[in-house]
């Protein structure tokens, strides 16, 4: 139960263990990331739709990518973050790792919805239709079910702790899996049917439509910090209702 | 001269946002029957389960022969019987077959002793009836059996965890199972039970109330 | 160890010899799956012929995981799992004798059926060894992953559909190496490499998946 | 008679509710079996397009059946059961009820999810009223037809593949049915014969099929 | 003056090639509450689901009021309250809301008394906890309430068959349904039950002992 026997580690890291420690330090945090996202989101936004150049080819549409992109990038790292944050609370049974790992699940999930949805706009006209069986797709396909999968072991358990242990095992089989999915279904792909859609391989972009791109990832990568943040504050409020220094700070609050 | 079998330190549990207990310290010493007590839903199972280490939600110290469950899982597992409210018993198997295959994965228990033990619970003459076609009691029987099958050498220092091992049993029944439950802790074994039924005991029976131990 | 292992292996196929239905019954769903699909699709020959190898692969990936419902269903609730989890024994040895035993009733059966399928499906005959090689090397490592999402489900009232949720994008993979080994095979291509990496998961499983199934059992016997 | 039809159908909706992913898992599994099938056979659009009638409803067959085991399963267990088999009341009506919310959680959303996945398989865009309409008529009667064998394995120990193998041939008609009523519209052909037999199984089915599980639920109890 | 309410003729039934008992007759009167008695596997629950008309293995007649019990299904099933080794009681839901369920499908049960009911079972700060956070002996409580929810007026010719009902429940609990069985009876209802333990019935009971009735 207790961490007192575990291997020796950082000391930073039982304190980042403790909830109450955890709580104070993501309050800093909060602000310094909020306003970073918004800031990047909204320069991102306003340099990509109206500053970036056409697409040479797809004219407007194109713009799409700035949302398509980072949502697709943040969708993978969020699992990482995820299924290593779980294996750190079974590990080292820390709580904080895994109320991580229950805030990150949704968050990527939607990421990885986003993506599929701007995917699929962005296909009709392109391709002409709204889906089809390609590589990276069906490899996203897969990764929000897996997504949908741990979330849906979550919601079946009852007790937080079993359910955090349940979901980090399943979340590092997924991790284990996500490279042979990908080699899978690329090599799948490739047998059947010759590569007819190159679009992903066209010559790097034109630096300025990528600096937004760029402005708009690193955005997308602090609204995530930001949403994790918000999530595990309530969780940490939610779990640990019955110790002292939440008592007191509900109260202080209520008064 | 009575070593501690257990050792328990301050636990706490919590379910259901309700205080089960809090702050309970106490030992378990070789031939020593503790008798826990307490209303429905007081915690007796939550406890037992604690003890057992099957289930992880407390706080707190659980020591088996100086050392917590989680150091010596598997030297515990092996001086350990728990008897659950469930009936663990394969209901396709007969009772022999359940018998057999308990000796396999729980190795403290003999093979050689099956008969004499299906002898003893009654269960003779159903030795190789599938489970599913016993009784309510019978079924419980083959699962209590396990109880017979420690050889008596092997008493010292193991530990019985019974979570209401009477229930459905009739009265002969019951009195067979106690006397054999004195026996084993005169040999150096310690049991810790529940039952609502009063113990007609021929040995020392502590007892530890759970009413008004939490909130 | 070794005994453990035999001890719960034995176990588990005598109560599957004990409803003798059971042995059948994964095999008949197979039959009736695949039967499913002229039904439904088309009985054309060359069409099915195309839709063989995929259809055989998918066929036989459901029935797997339909039977893994009950895999430690009924241990977890007659309370023998808890009893397992009181073994001195290792875990890991009991984890990968219930997910053979599951293998021995399920994807056994199968693989030997699959040659009568394919036959009714038309399946090109230069297809058939690699078909029954490719689900003899894929159906041990669906049980074993499978038995993971089962491990984890146990203590849930209603595991059935939950644990498909959780099984099948760990058995795409499978899926698309067998699916594609045979389709090469189909059209004479080779079918080694396929092959070799449906050796190389069923390797990583059979050292990874009982680690993580004793792992599951344990949060699912402890509440 | 209404009272008892309430009661029990609130009940069975209220704990679906209570365990919230169960609404969501027969949708999910649908989705994923749909999914397996471009990976499994062929990603080509003009292939997948041709096979997506069958595989729209073979896969919406499976969903419905594979979540039929837990329909009387968990209240037989818990001896529940044998107290609607002790109830005063029409226990033609508790069987009308268990299949109606057996549908609300499982054919309903199915339905309703079907025409996304028909655009993922590239189903021609005239046949999705037509496809939406056969699943809204077919589905119920897979729940009712299914809740019989459902009853009738009930007290078995392991039910969930034998279900499968008493089911499948009662639900081939439906399948047939269903499945050519949406490859007719694919070729703008007439479909209204089709759906009216369909609509003829489901009048028949909600007619008859309570009584069969009444009869087959007063079987598995007593024993 | 005490109507039979049921009638037991020559009852024969066999389980496993052993008889269980034959030629059994007995009646159940108003007022009665018979206390059935018999070794673990003797037959106590085979026969008490024959009287219930859940188990239909048998050879004889059974009569409620002087009909066979297949004519009077209908007037049986209203009249009649089971409790058996199962818990009958789901999990996922809470007691009270098991209990406007029983209400539904049992309409002699009355909804008014639920909350009464789960206070005289002292469930009253438990009534909305789903029940499978609930203790063993407290989700029997939840399936016993529905002897407190027969409303008193309708108690004449109405028959309980309680198979071991006091399992998991502790002292206090048992005393007080005890004390609610002597008032049911003696307000015109029949009761026949079993259990290990013995009774301490504030009203006559005759036993019937199943031991040595077959082979
Ligand atoms: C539902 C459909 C789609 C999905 C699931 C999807 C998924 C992805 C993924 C996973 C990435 C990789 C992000 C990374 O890690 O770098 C990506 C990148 C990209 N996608 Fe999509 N995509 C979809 C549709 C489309 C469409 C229709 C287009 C354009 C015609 C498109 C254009 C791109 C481009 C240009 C990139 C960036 C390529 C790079 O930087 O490597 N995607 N998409
Ligand atoms: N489902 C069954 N199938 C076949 N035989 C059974 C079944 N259930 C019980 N029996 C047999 O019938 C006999 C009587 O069983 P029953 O359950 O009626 O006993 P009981 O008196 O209630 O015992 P207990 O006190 O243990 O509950 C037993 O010997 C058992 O072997
Ligand atoms: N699985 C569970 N989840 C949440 N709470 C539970 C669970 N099981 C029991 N509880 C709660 O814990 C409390 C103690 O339960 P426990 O089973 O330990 O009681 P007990 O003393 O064994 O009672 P009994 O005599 O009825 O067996 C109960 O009040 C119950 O509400
Ligand atoms: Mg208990
Ligand atoms: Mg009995």
């Amino acid at each position: 139960m207790k961490t007192a026997k575990q291997p020796v580690l950082p000391k930073w890291f039982y304190q980042l263990a403790s909830p109450k420690w955890c709580y104070q330090i993501t309050g800093t945090l909060l602000p310094f990331f909020a306003t970073l996202a918004i800031a990047l989101l909204v320069t991102g936004f306003v340099w990509a739709l109206l500053f970036a150049p056409q697409d040479y080819q797809q004219g407007n549409s194109f713009r799409i990518i700035y949302i398509h992109v980072p949502s697709a990038i943040l969708a993978q790292s969020i699992y990482i973050t995820m299924a290593l944050s779980g294996a750190i609370g079974i590990i080292w049974k820390i709580k904080v790792a895994d109320m991580v790992a229950y805030t990150c699940a949704p968050i990527g999930a939607s990421m990885a919805f986003l993506a599929l949805i701007t995917g699929a706009i962005w296909g009709k006209p392109t391709w002409g239709s709204w889906w089809v069986w390609d590589a990276r797709l069906t490899s996203m396909l897969i990764l929000l079910f897996l997504y949908f999968g741990i979330m849906a072991l979550y919601s079946a358990m009852e007790k937080p702790e079993t359910a955090a242990r349940s979901t980090a095992i399943l979340s590092l089989v997924g991790l284990v899996n996500i490279p042979i999915i990908k080699y899978s279904v690329d090599w799948w792909n490739t047998l059947h049917q010759p590569a007819t859609f190159t679009l992903t391989e066209k010559p790097a972009m034109p630096i300025e439509m990528w600096l937004p791109l760029l402005v708009m990832v690193v955005g997308f990568y602090c609204f995530f910090a930001t949403a994790m943040i918000v999530r595990l504050r309530n969780e940490i409020l939610t779990r640990e209702k019955r110790t002292a220094w939440v008592k007191k700070l509900v109260t202080e609050i209520d008064r | 001269m009575h070593p501690r079998l257990l050792n328990i330190t301050e636990l706490y549990c919590e379910r259901d946002d309700r205080i089960l207990f809090e702050n309970l310290s106490f030992q378990l010493e070789q031939g020593q029957i503790i008798h826990l007590i307490g209303k429905n839903g007081s915690g007796k199972t939550s406890l037992l389960r604690i003890l057992a280490g099957l289930y992880q939600g407390y706080e707190g110290q659980v020591e088996y022969l100086g050392q917590t469950l989680a150091e010596v899982r598997a030297a515990y597992n092996r001086a350990l019987l728990y008897v659950g409210h469930n009936l663990s018993v394969k209901s396709g198997l007969s009772a022999r077959e359940n018998l057999t295959w308990y000796t396999k994965i729980q190795p403290q228990l003999d093979a050689d002793l099956i008969d004499s033990a299906l002898k003893k619970v009654g269960l003779q003459y159903f030795a190789d009836v599938e489970c599913q076609n016993l009784s309510a009691g019978q079924k419980r029987r083959v699962n209590l059996a396990r109880l017979f099958m420690l050889p008596a050498a092997n008493f010292a220092n193991t530990v019985w965890i019974l979570d209401e091992p009477f229930t459905a049993i009739d009265i002969e029944g019951v009195a067979n199972i106690e006397e054999h439950i004195a026996s084993y802790v005169s040999g150096g074994g310690a049991v810790i039970l529940t039952t609502h039924q009063p113990l007609q005991m021929n040995a020392a029976v502590s007892k530890i109330c759970l009413d008004n131990l939490g909130t | 160890m070794i005994r453990v292992f035999w001890a719960e292996l034995h176990k588990d196929l005598l109560l599957a010899y004990r409803r003798k239905g059971d042995l059948l019954n994964p095999l008949l769903f197979f039959v009736m799956v695949v039967t499913l699909f002229p039904l439904g699709v088309s009985p054309a020959a060359d069409f099915l012929s195309a839709l063989a190898p995929g259809v055989l692969w998918v066929s036989a990936l459901l029935a797997a995981l339909l039977s893994l419902d009950n895999l430690f269903k009924a241990d977890f609730e007659d309370g023998t799992l808890e009893q397992l989890m009181l073994s001195s024994e290792s875990t890991y040895m009991i984890a990968l004798a219930k997910a053979l035993a599951h293998w021995l009733t399920t994807g056994l059966p199968l693989t030997l059926i699959a040659p009568l399928l394919a036959v009714m499906l038309f399946l090109p005959t230069q297809a058939i060894p690699t078909l029954v090689l490719s689900l003899l090397i894929g159906t041990p490592a669906l049980s074993l992953i499978g038995a993971i999402a089962s491990a984890l489900t146990v203590g849930l009232k209603k595991g059935g559909v939950l644990i498909s949720l959780l099984v099948i994008p760990l058995y795409i993979p499978v899926l698309i190496f067998g699916a594609s080994a045979v389709q090469g095979a189909t059209q004479n291509l080779p079918v080694t490499a396929y092959l070799a990496i449906l050796g190389a998961i069923l390797a990583l499983s059979i050292v990874l998946a009982p680690f993580a199934i004793a792992a599951s059992l344990r949060v699912s016997v402890s509440n």
